[in-house]
């Protein structure tokens, strides 16, 4: 007995929330160095996002092909490694300093930034190519138990 | 370094603290001691969701000297919208898997009584594919 | 430029033009190849290096990575390296061009000429490397982008296994050489080739184990007697690959090897090992290469006993005769591999029963062909004379072993090159009918190489050039070399190997017949097979006696040791530590304890998941009173996350049945969870000892001003520790791909069951 | 002092939860205990963060208060359908 109810409370609701979640997400990396936050934390936190958009509106967050994120991500790690070295400067050396721009006023820049840019694509990458995956896996079955339904009748 | 934030322990903040704390207890005992699953979840959502609100707010007023309201604002307003929510999911799924409700003599089901039933909710939503 | 900028660019540009490749391949498709040959640009500018300056004070480039521990890509170049250098690139050159040729229209061009890129970087860092780690590294990417090449067309068995065969030889052999460099390093006292003091190397203990994996590690990689089993099924790789790397370079990083650390076994024992085991390589590879029916597979028997001949000449302590015969057979042998791509190319097939009198309708390449196959064979006017001449002559001075060994090798040689060219000779038979001469695209890359084998010899002055670099870098003295030395030994004996060389290839039909008859039933294939077989029996053995069937006595075999460890060493130090703690701190571990002991009652399994996620939020509490928020925002996500996940898993897991257990089982497990319990604990005692202060303090006051960050935390995560978080993503990214590829594999397996094919998305 | 009544208050809430979750004679039950373990745990966190003054307890609350609500969606679409996704 296949029960399918339409969650239109849940789905109406979820947009908000994934909204939020996809800001705080993006706030937890930015402010990583100076208060809790971070590559690995916003990468779960716009996974948690996923999830919610997929269960909810049956949609996928993220409309490209996530798996992607993951070498890109790597890649621009590796990045901030090498490019030290290229100016003469030991592997992986960091630098920071904070600049002044007209509307924004002060803010602080590191390049420690760029790498947990880095490590978020590729949290973000694994989760959301999973969620994916076992989202498409789930559809998958229901087409089978359609055909197979299909079938009895 | 920790944000050192004055809190003017004024009367509001306490009033609203006493009446969030309150409900909450009431919360506690209505999950505690009421006698099936459906009552339970009335104390579990409805009354934390209230309870909830009373002390975001009193934090809210606590914190106005470092600037952290908005946030509490924030976050009442999505305790205030996921409550209910997750009170209304669990109810449906708990009912339409059958779960029992509990029958004193006065007390009738509307949903079984207007003959609907699970069986008939069957059969109008089989047919309509979404 | 500066000279070692330009040393650097040559090493590095292959390395970013592979970077590029994909992208260009996708789009130019096989021309790509020509803008991608000019990578190695830089590595062909070193020619302007050249010149009589280099003897005294060689180029030299470092790129710091840690210079602290002495890592760094430190690049010597000096005569020999620098002559090597430029085969490396030149041969490389012209194999991309030909490779744009070779390569057919639904190739993955993009992916081929990035490996190609990837190794052609890797040998020049090799040959140029100073630095023994880098040596040691690059010598691994050559090894891994040899695996890539090989099995390039991974659909085909074949070549999967030839790749597979060759990566475990030359693996094995980098084994060897990294603990070779280990100890060289230690009891050479730097990092740097350069500086290493040989007097100390040679008295201290470490040297006899060194050396005798420096060998290993050189006779693996080049093809050696016990190890020349790879290169044959490496035949299974495009034309364009087996004409770089299995011919003219990869091969010969043994020889760079053993050239570069002659002085380490100069007139030692060593010293006779390696030329008898070159002789023995030389004599057995012409022995197989006379009787392979393909001409590849002869090609390659060939190389292998080419390489023979000239790692016993360095063994013996002739490094000008070697440098010689390395330049001939580079150039020689990288043109009949070419030559064999046109032929298969033009004819369908590389049999030599099925084949013959091609020249009428492949003249050109028969052109091509002739002075490279008959250099090989060792006749005057080509460049194999010379260096043959050479080779003789020194093996005279090493008695009459090994001069019998040399003379009997070169005569099959001279026969099989016979064979290879008698494809050219005799009535039309090809497979299909209309062949045509190769398109200019396809043999000019040849024609180099071909003038080259010829020029060598008219005008050896030639070689002599290139020689007199290598003079300084391998301490032997420059001297001009002629064609013509005037009637001596060396003389009579080439005659001589020719009379009986033509003789074996007239008689070779009786001679392959009596092969035959004579050949055991096991060779070094079927004992490699042998092995990895016996391996395999031997894992599947163990892991059924140990890990058994259920994962429950899995589980039961890794917690005893550690319990038993914990037991035994806990005990006796558990109350001295206790410290007192708050109240809320009491009801938060009560509730993990809650949340731990109902997973352990629970009797469905959402209900063991909802225990899990109470203990999991429970120690979010937990953290939250530690005022942690960083680690309470990571457990949390992670808590809610997984409970999603194993949710949406959950319907793929079989029933949870209630599998008994005995009594006695059921208590060893208590037992057995307590003793863990108690290590746990122990350790967790142990660790709150002061060391921690030291470092924590040290993060604590230059997190500001190291790193300019005041969230300690993700400052030690992503700056302090950089390095760890890279491996980490590193990994976390392998087993994102994995789990990727077992959903991938799931799908794809039922999909089968039904007709419609899911919408793919990539 | 009222900030330790509020603890008080969500300490026992927070303990019922537990019991809830261990006997809870249902499985609605055992979900709705988890629903009302998280939405406490997010009050207390507010709680401590007016306690401890560290403002940054307030991203912990509000993610404690919108992961428990997606945890508890989750289980209860689980229940209702068998899967999470679709």
């Amino acid at each position: 007995m296949m029960i399918k109810y339409p969650d239109v409370f849940f789905s109406v609701l979820a947009r908000p929330v994934i909204f939020v979640l996809i800001a705080l997400g993006l706030h937890l990396l930015l402010r990583g160095a100076k208060a809790p936050g971070g590559g690995f934390i916003a990468g779960l936190v716009v996974a948690a996002a996923a999830l919610l958009s997929r269960m909810a509106m049956d949609r996928p967050l993220l409309s490209f092909n996530t798996r992607l994120l993951i070498p890109w991500g790597l890649l621009l790690a590796a990045a901030t490694g090498i490019a030290p070295m290229l100016l003469g400067l030991p592997f992986l050396k960091s630098a920071f300093g904070y600049q002044t721009w007209p509307f924004i006023g002060k803010f602080p820049w590191e390049t420690a930034l760029l790498f947990d840019m880095g490590v978020f694509l590729v949290v973000v990458g694994i989760t959301v190519t999973i969620i994916d995956l076992l989202a498409q896996e789930a559809e998958y079955e229901l087409v089978v138990m359609e055909v197979e339904s299909g079938q009895e009748h | 370094a920790e944000d050192v934030a004055v809190i003017r322990a004024n009367w509001l903040t306490d009033l609203l603290m006493l009446i969030g704390s309150f409900f909450i207890l009431a919360a506690g005992i209505g999950v505690l001691r009421f006698p099936d699953f459906y009552t339970r979840l009335h104390a579990s959502t409805k009354l934390v969701t209230l309870g909830g609100l009373g002390i975001f707010i009193a934090a809210a007023v606590a914190f106005i000297p470092n600037a952290a309201t908005e946030r509490l604002l924030l976050i009442a307003a999505f305790f205030f919208l996921t409550g209910p929510l997750s009170g209304y999911m669990i109810a449906r799924s708990g009912y339409l898997r059958g779960l029992p409700l509990y029958k004193e003599e006065g007390s009738a089901d509307e949903w079984e009584a207007q003959g609907e039933g699970l069986e008939q909710f069957e059969k109008d939503n089989a047919s309509s594919d979404d | 430029m500066s000279a070692s900028f330009l040393l650097l660019a040559a090493v590095l540009t292959p390395f970013g033009a592979a970077i590029l490749a994909p992208f260009l391949g996708s789009s130019l498709k096989a021309r790509a190849g020509l803008l991608l040959a000019l990578a190695f640009a830089p590595a062909l500018a070193l020619l302007t290096q050249l010149g009589p300056a280099l003897a005294e004070e060689p180029l030299s480039a470092t790129l710091a990575w840690v210079p602290a521990i002495g890592l760094e890509i430190a690049l010597r170049a000096d005569g020999f390296s620098l002559m090597f250098a430029l085969i490396v690139a030149g041969i490389g050159f012209l194999v991309m061009a030909y490779a744009t040729a070779y390569l057919g229209a639904q190739e993955r061009h993009g992916r081929f000429y990035s490996y190609l890129l990837i190794f052609g970087g890797a040998m020049l860092g090799l040959v140029l490397a100073d630095n023994l780690i880098a040596l040691f590294a690059f010598w691994e990417l050559t090894s891994i982008s040899s695996f890539l090449l090989i099995g390039f067309w991974d659909s085909r068995k074949a070549s999967q296994d030839g790749a597979v065969k060759a990566l475990l030889v030359t693996a094995f052999g980098g084994l060897a050489l990294l603990v070779a460099v280990i100890l060289l390093i230690l009891a050479g006292g730097s990092t740097q080739l350069s500086l290493l003091d040989i007097e100390s190397i040679r008295q201290s203990a470490y040297f006899i184990p060194a050396v005798t994996l420096l060998l290993l590690a050189a006779f693996s990689k080049s093809a050696q007697l016990p190890f020349h089993l790879w290169l044959p099924t490496a035949m299974e790789a495009p034309t364009p690959v087996s004409a770089y790397l299995h011919s003219a370079t990869m091969v010969k990083a043994g020889l760079v090897l053993v050239a570069k650390f002659g002085w380490l076994f100069a007139d030692t024992a060593f010293a006779s090992i390696i030329l008898y085991v070159g002789l023995l390589t030389l004599f057995w590879g012409a022995y197989l290469a006379l009787r392979q029916q393909d001409l590849k597979a002869l090609l390659a028997y060939s190389t292998v006993s080419q390489l023979g001949l000239i790692m016993s000449l360095y063994g013996a302590g002739y490094p000008l005769a070697a440098t010689a015969h390395l330049l001939n057979q580079a150039t020689f042998k990288a043109a009949l591999f070419m030559v064999v791509g046109i032929i298969d190319h033009e004819t369908g097939s590389r049999n030599l029963s099925r084949l013959s009198g091609l020249w009428r309708k492949l003249p050109l390449t028969f052109a091509l062909a002739l002075p490279a196959a008959l250099s090989m064979a060792g006749l005057p006017p080509f460049g194999g004379f010379v260096s043959k001449e050479l080779f003789y002559e020194d093996m005279l001075y090493k008695g009459w072993l090994p001069i019998t060994l040399a003379v009997t090798g070169s005569i099959i040689t001279f026969a099989y090159s016979f064979k290879f060219l008698s494809v050219f000779f005799g009535p039309l038979r090809s497979e299909n009918p209309k062949v045509h001469e190769a398109s200019l695209s396809f043999w000019w890359p040849v024609l180099p190489l071909s003038l080259a084998a010829l020029l060598f010899g008219i005008y050896p002055l030639t070689l002599s050039w290139f020689t007199n670099l290598a003079a300084p870098g391998l301490g032997f003295e420059a001297e001009p070399l002629k064609l013509y030395k005037g009637l001596n030994l060396a003389l009579i004996l080439s005659v001589l190997t020719w009379v009986l060389g033509l003789a074996l290839y007239l008689l070779r039909t009786r001679f392959i017949a009596w092969q035959q008859a004579l050949t055991p039933s096991w060779n070094a294939n079927t004992v490699f097979y042998a092995l990895s077989a016996g391996l395999e029996r031997l894992a599947q053995g163990l892991t059924k006696r140990t890990q058994g069937a259920s994962f429950a006595t899995h589980l039961r075999l890794i917690w005893l040791p550690f319990a038993l460890a914990g037991l035994a060493v806990g005990g006796w130090f558990l109350p001295a530590k206790l410290t007192p703690v708050s109240l809320s701190f009491a009801v938060a571990a009560l509730m993990i304890l809650a949340g731990s002991l109902g997973v352990l009652l629970a009797r469905s399994r959402l209900s063991a998941l909802l225990f899990m996620g109470l203990a999991g939020f429970s120690s979010v509490l937990l953290f939250v009173l530690l005022r942690a928020p960083d680690l309470a925002l990571t457990q949390l996500l992670i808590e809610a996350v997984t409970v999603i996940l194993f949710l949406s898993v959950f319907r793929y897991l079989p029933v949870l049945k209630r599998h008994h257990r005995r009594r006695s089982v059921a208590i060893f497990d208590i037992i057995l969870s307590l003793g863990v319990g108690t290590t746990v604990f122990a350790a967790l005692l142990a660790v709150q000892t002061p060391i921690g202060e030291r470092i924590k303090d040290y993060f604590l006051e230059f997190s500001e001003e190291l790193a300019g960050g005041s969230n300690v935390v993700n400052v030690i995560l992503v700056d302090f520790r950089g390095y760890d978080t890279m491996g980490e993503i590193t990994v976390l990214a392998l087993v994102g791909f994995s789990v990727y590829a077992l959903l991938r594999l799931r799908a794809r397996a039922s999909s089968g069951k039904i007709e419609e094919e899911r919408p793919d998305d990539d | 002092m009222i900030v330790n009544i509020a603890l008080a208050c969500l300490a026992l809430a927070i303990t019922v939860a537990v019991y809830r979750v261990l006997k809870g004679p249902s499985w609605g039950d055992r979900i709705m205990a988890f629903d009302f373990l998280t939405v406490n745990l997010a009050v207390l966190v507010v709680v401590l963060a007016v306690r401890t003054e560290i403002t940054v307890l307030l991203d912990v609350a509000l993610l404690v208060s919108i992961l428990g609500f997606l945890s508890t969606v989750a289980l209860a679409r689980y229940l209702l359908r068998g899967r999470v996704f679709k």
